[in-house]
């Protein structure tokens, strides 16, 4: 699939997460924030960083960018976008997925591997995908928060777990609402979650040898 | 011109972990009692050319929510602007 | 004004021109012969340091740039470290930032691209400013290196009531470039264009005279630098997106354009048209253009039909890029503005500002010894922060960026970072200002054999390193002393690894508030290539061996900052050090270990924990360890050249040392189980001791 | 009771980075030369019990000094109070 992978100024993951869609042979290539033509492409990532310094707050003078009505254009033709970390916060910050990434309950930025649940098998990133995926976060602010919870539990495709895949609340590392990692929009074909599924696709970087970002990443090699 | 001054904090019922640091500090110190309710957000201050004040806070207003310089999910502004000669504080 | 220059060299100035120069020609004059840029206290015995090898590419001239090494299939690493130990005192998030952005351009200044970063930091305690440096230090460098995607991969982090007012901030970079793509800092030929990018302001007026002087409270407003990661983000992906399009280019430092187009002209001269130079602020006069020290600049000596090329990348951005001047034939530095000769100094004179040697004298060390028991001294020792869990502070660090660093923060002694073509290296910086306090000669040669052995824990030959040395004010012969008797023993020590120095920065007047110089505190980053496979160490059940030979050595020591010295200094003996260390990379080779660490802060007690914090026990006969019988030595003596290796081998490990001619001992081994130590069968509970190891700075600093 | 409010931005002279970016990125396309300086900072406001307006901006001004809210060397505070009667802003 024709893969835009999004770089605003500030944005420091586009070469991991094209060299981890490599892995899954998607046509990927990087795209500045001013160069994107959303008619090119058949899915867009938006990777991690730190767009515009994240000044004011992550991701929101991304959300205003041109780029951004491209990417809204195409999650409105159902082609698939998908929002790693600062990419998740700017589409949440865009409106194009719903809620708010509030700073983490302790105030700091965090690295940490995390486990994560897999809570919605009805989108394409996740048909058919294993139960329990190992992932790192790495951000200062990725508290998901919406005032309905249910709701929240309705969008959410990932939720911070156990090993063993129960949603508890020890293993929560920011404080997010139902211990949420990633939502879709109803629709299934927008995504955003704060693990970083490009560094979990090399064994060699993972604590395990597990390789489960691809497992999300593998839908741009379709 | 006019300083017109935006400030976001989190709407009520939505957690506030730097308002709850601060005040966990005060509480340790001696002025638990006297200090009640902490709340932290952000502050931006714009000069504006405007003709009134009037004017001025409701392009503020604009911005803010044009931009989404807040959340509305999350957050509430109040919009504050007072008449300035050179734009010092 | 404010000027550093003594009433003798501003004679030499005024015989050597032949006329009384202007207030800026005083202030350019200033700058360059600042000790930050012209390294006068310091250059004369820095020139001893072994500074070519094998695989050096580029060394330094006079440890103002980085230096680079050959890691095969043509690619080159470029290694720096430096500290901004004065700004970080009175502005720890901005300080601690700033200091990352400028080791990053100075990477990026060579053309290469920055892939890890390391971070050294000491502070007094975990009192209330302590903890306040400490905090807003960590933050300031993880705002800043996760902001532009460069992954802190490893560090230091050491507490000593020496360093309450003046904290140490070190940040060394590595990055990587194709070997015939370096670019040079210096031009060779006249008629380039000099490019500057980058917005100048009113920021760091001052500031390498400032780090040239001691901390002396309010005035230092000038000297604050507030770090704009965004603006250093965007000024590394455009640089290296034109690096092939430059002949010369420069980071702006200390001292600002004054040092940048000074030295970038390197002897010949250069015309500078002040009123072209984008401006933040509006009415800065030209001095203050001259010598500004704003952050996220680099100067560029570039051929007049490559400039519109340069400069579109940094408009992509919206990044202010703008043709200043030129080089010029004529050996002299002019800057005009509008019309008007501002300055205009022949570049010798800038480039040649009179070396010193100041008297040394070795002071008399003194050391009070305080009675303590085992136990308590196992307690004590294995509660100091300096041994504790750093994942506070690196957990704050996006060490994942990148997607390359093999062995993470907290898993080893050492990061693993892959490299472009397939490679490995490992880097690690080692300090010890324990030791260094006792004997500076000792210690120069200790940390260049400890960051041996950190890299050879995991599988690393050391080939390259940095230095960074870190005084008191010069002008004290005991300061003085000490810091000749360190290079001396750095270089000692790097000639016999054949690990070459390939750059370096110096620090001085780092003093308390009445005047006491800090502990000496020379500090030593070094790059390391895998020797076949690298080891990402477990710790399970298994034998304990020991290699090397235990002495009675505490002082110098963890245990004699806190308990007072007792026998001999903790020496280096760098044969026994090399010769363990490779030992230990051919058992990694042979998979002969699961677990290894080098023996340092803490001895062997300190070396337990990372192995008790695990969820297992630990089993030592005391009897078997080699050299001393005495127990505090036992368990806290920092003599070099040791390594504790966990393995199900013991065999291998006693034959092996025995041809290499080093010893080996089992001398206990590793169970499943709750924190205890059996000290010949005696059991010390240490759950407390373990627990507080595993918390203490998240506890003490959240 | 009193809300008092505690500003905290750059002094003046000091950069301020993030007021900048806000500014270049964000208005100027659309509404340069109606707004000029664009400078942001951090929002704090406590409910104190006191006697008066003056003890309690005085004993923010304490608290934001002893607890390190701020960094004298770079940043200046504001502080201001009203009176209020249940402490919603
Ligand atoms: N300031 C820091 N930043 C990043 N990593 C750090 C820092 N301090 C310590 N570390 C990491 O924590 C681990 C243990 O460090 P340290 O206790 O200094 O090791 P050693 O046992 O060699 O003395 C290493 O991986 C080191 O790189
Ligand atoms: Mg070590």
């Amino acid at each position: 699939m024709r893969t835009a992978v999004l770089k605003f100024p500030g944005t420091t993951c586009e070469e991991d997460v094209v060299k981890a869609l490599r892995l899954v042979k998607a046509e990927a290539e990087v795209v500045k924030f001013n160069s994107f033509d959303p008619d090119r492409y058949q899915g867009v990532v938006i990777p991690g960083g730190f767009s515009f310094g994240d000044y004011l707050r992550a991701g929101t003078i991304a959300a205003n960018s041109e780029a951004m009505k491209g990417v809204r254009e195409m999650a409105d033709q159902g082609k698939l976008v998908l929002g790693i970390c600062n990419g998740f916060q700017i589409l949440v910050e865009s409106g194009i997925l719903k809620g708010a990434l509030l700073p983490n309950l302790k105030l700091r930025f965090i690295t940490k591997w995390t486990y994560v649940r897999v809570s919605r098998k009805d989108t394409p990133f996740t048909r058919g995908i294993k139960d329990v995926l190992l992932m790192p976060i790495a951000h200062a602010e990725g508290r998901y928060y919406l005032e309905d919870e249910e709701e929240a539990r309705e969008l959410a495709v990932f939720q911070y777990s156990n090993p063993s895949g129960l949603v508890v609340e020890e293993v929560n590392p920011n404080g997010s609402v139902q211990n949420v990692a990633g939502i879709a929009n109803q629709a299934g074909n927008v995504i955003g979650l704060m693990p970083h599924p490009e560094r979990a696709s090399f064994s060699k970087l993972t604590p395990d040898g597990s390789t489960d970002g691809l497992e999300i990443l593998r839908v741009f090699g379709k | 011109m006019y300083a017109v001054e935006l400030i976001i904090v989190n709407k009520d019922g939505v957690r506030d972990p730097e308002g709850e640091t601060i005040k966990r500090f005060v509480i340790e110190e001696q002025y638990s009692g006297i200090i009640g309710e902490v709340k932290a957000g952000k502050y931006v201050r714009f000069l504006v050319e405007a003709k009134s004040k009037d004017e001025a806070e409701s392009l503020v207003k604009r911005i803010a929510e044009e931009k989404r310089l807040f959340n509305p999910i999350v957050h509430k502004i109040i919009v504050r602007s007072e008449r300035v000669e050179d734009g010092s504080p | 004004m404010m000027l550093t220059l003594s009433s003798k060299e501003m004679e030499l100035v005024r015989s050597t021109l032949d006329r009384e120069p202007n207030e800026a020609e005083w202030k350019v004059v200033d700058a360059l012969w600042s000790e930050h840029c012209s390294y006068k206290s310091s250059k004369t015995f820095l020139r001893s340091l072994p500074t070519t090898g094998q695989g050096v590419i580029m060394s330094v001239e006079d440890w103002q740039d980085a230096g680079a090494v050959d890691v095969g299939d043509g690619w080159a690493l470029v290694l720096k470290v430096e500290s901004h130990n004065h700004p970080s005192a009175v502005d720890p998030y901005n300080g601690a930032a700033t200091g990352v952005g400028g080791i990053l351009r100075d990477i990026i200044s060579k053309g290469a691209r920055p892939i890890a970063l390391l971070d050294m930091i000491r502070v007094g305690g975990l009192d209330a400013k302590g903890k306040w440096l400490l905090k807003n230090i960590i933050a300031g460098i993880a705002s800043y290196g996760n902001s532009v995607g460069v992954p802190v991969v490893g560090g230091e982090l050491s507490f000593d009531p020496t360093y309450t007012d003046n904290p140490l901030v070190d940040v060394a970079c590595v990055g990587v470039v194709k070997a015939s793509e370096i670019v040079p800092s210096v031009v060779r030929t006249p008629g380039l264009k000099l490019v500057l990018v980058g917005f100048t302001g009113l920021d760091g007026i001052g500031g390498a005279s400032f780090a040239s002087r001691k901390l002396s409270g309010m005035d230092e407003i000038g000297a604050v630098q507030i770090a704009d990661p965004f603006a250093g983000k965007i000024l590394i992906d455009a640089t290296l997106e034109v690096r092939g399009k430059v002949e010369a280019m420069k980071d702006l430092g200390g001292g600002g354009l004054a040092v940048a187009v000074t030295e970038m002209a390197n002897g010949l001269g250069a015309r500078v048209q002040l009123e072209r130079v984008p401006l933040r602020v509006k009415g800065m006069s030209p001095e203050e253009i001259i010598i500004s020290e704003t952050q996220e600049r680099m100067l560029f000596a570039v051929k007049s039909e490559n400039v519109q090329e340069v400069c579109r990348a940094f408009e992509d951005y919206n990044y202010p890029c703008e043709v200043i001047g030129e080089i010029v034939s004529e050996p002299r530095i002019t800057f005009t503005y509008e019309g008007k000769v501002v300055v205009d100094l022949p570049s010798q004179l800038l480039l040649s500002p009179p070396l010193f040697v100041w008297p040394m004298n070795r002071k008399v060390r003194t050391e009070e010894v305080k009675e303590v028991s085992v136990r308590e001294a196992l307690s004590t020792i294995l509660l100091h922060p300096d041994l504790g869990n750093k994942e506070w502070a690196y957990s704050q660090f996006d060490y994942e960026v990148g997607v390359s660093t093999l062995v993470k923060p907290g898993q080893a002694d050492s990061a693993v970072i892959e490299l472009p073509n397939g490679r490995q290296i490992a880097v690690k910086g080692d300090a010890n200002q324990d030791l260094c306090e006792v004997d500076a000669y000792e210690c120069g040669k200790a940390i260049v054999a400890e960051a041996f052995r950190n890299l050879a824990s995991v599988g690393a030959r050391g080939i390259a390193a940095v230095d960074h040395l870190q005084f008191g004010d010069p002008r004290k012969p005991e300061v003085y002393q000490d810091f000749v008797d360190s290079i001396r023993g750095i270089s000692e020590a790097a000639k016999f690894f054949s690990v070459p120095i390939v750059g370096g920065k110096v620090s001085f007047h780092n003093e308390d508030k009445n005047g006491n110089p800090i502990k000496p505190t020379p500090l030593i980053v070094m790059a390391g290539l895998v020797e076949g496979k690298y080891l990402k160490p477990r710790v399970e059940e298994g034998w304990l061996v020991l290699l090397g030979i235990t002495r009675n050595e505490l002082r110098g020591t963890l245990f004699s900052r806190l308990f007072g010295g007792r026998g001999e200094v903790a020496r280096a003996r760098l044969m026994e050090d090399l010769l363990a260390s490779e030992l230990i990379i051919k058992a990694i080779n042979e998979s002969k270990l699961t677990w290894n660490k080098d023996i340092n802060k803490g001895g062997l007690a300190g070396s337990l924990l990372p192995i008790l914090a695990s969820g297992h026990a630990v089993h030592i006969n005391t009897k078997a360890v080699i050299g001393t019988r005495d127990l505090l030595s036992i368990l806290f003596s920092e003599s070099g050249g040791r390594f504790l290796v966990l393995t199900d081998d013991p065999h291998w490990f006693h034959i092996q040392a025995s041809r290499k001619g080093i010893v080996a001992s089992t001398i206990g081994k590793v169970t499943k189980g709750k924190a205890s130590l059996f000290l010949d069968d005696v059991e010390l509970p240490l759950e407390r001791e373990v627990e507080r190891y595993l918390n203490m700075l998240e506890e003490e600093l959240s």
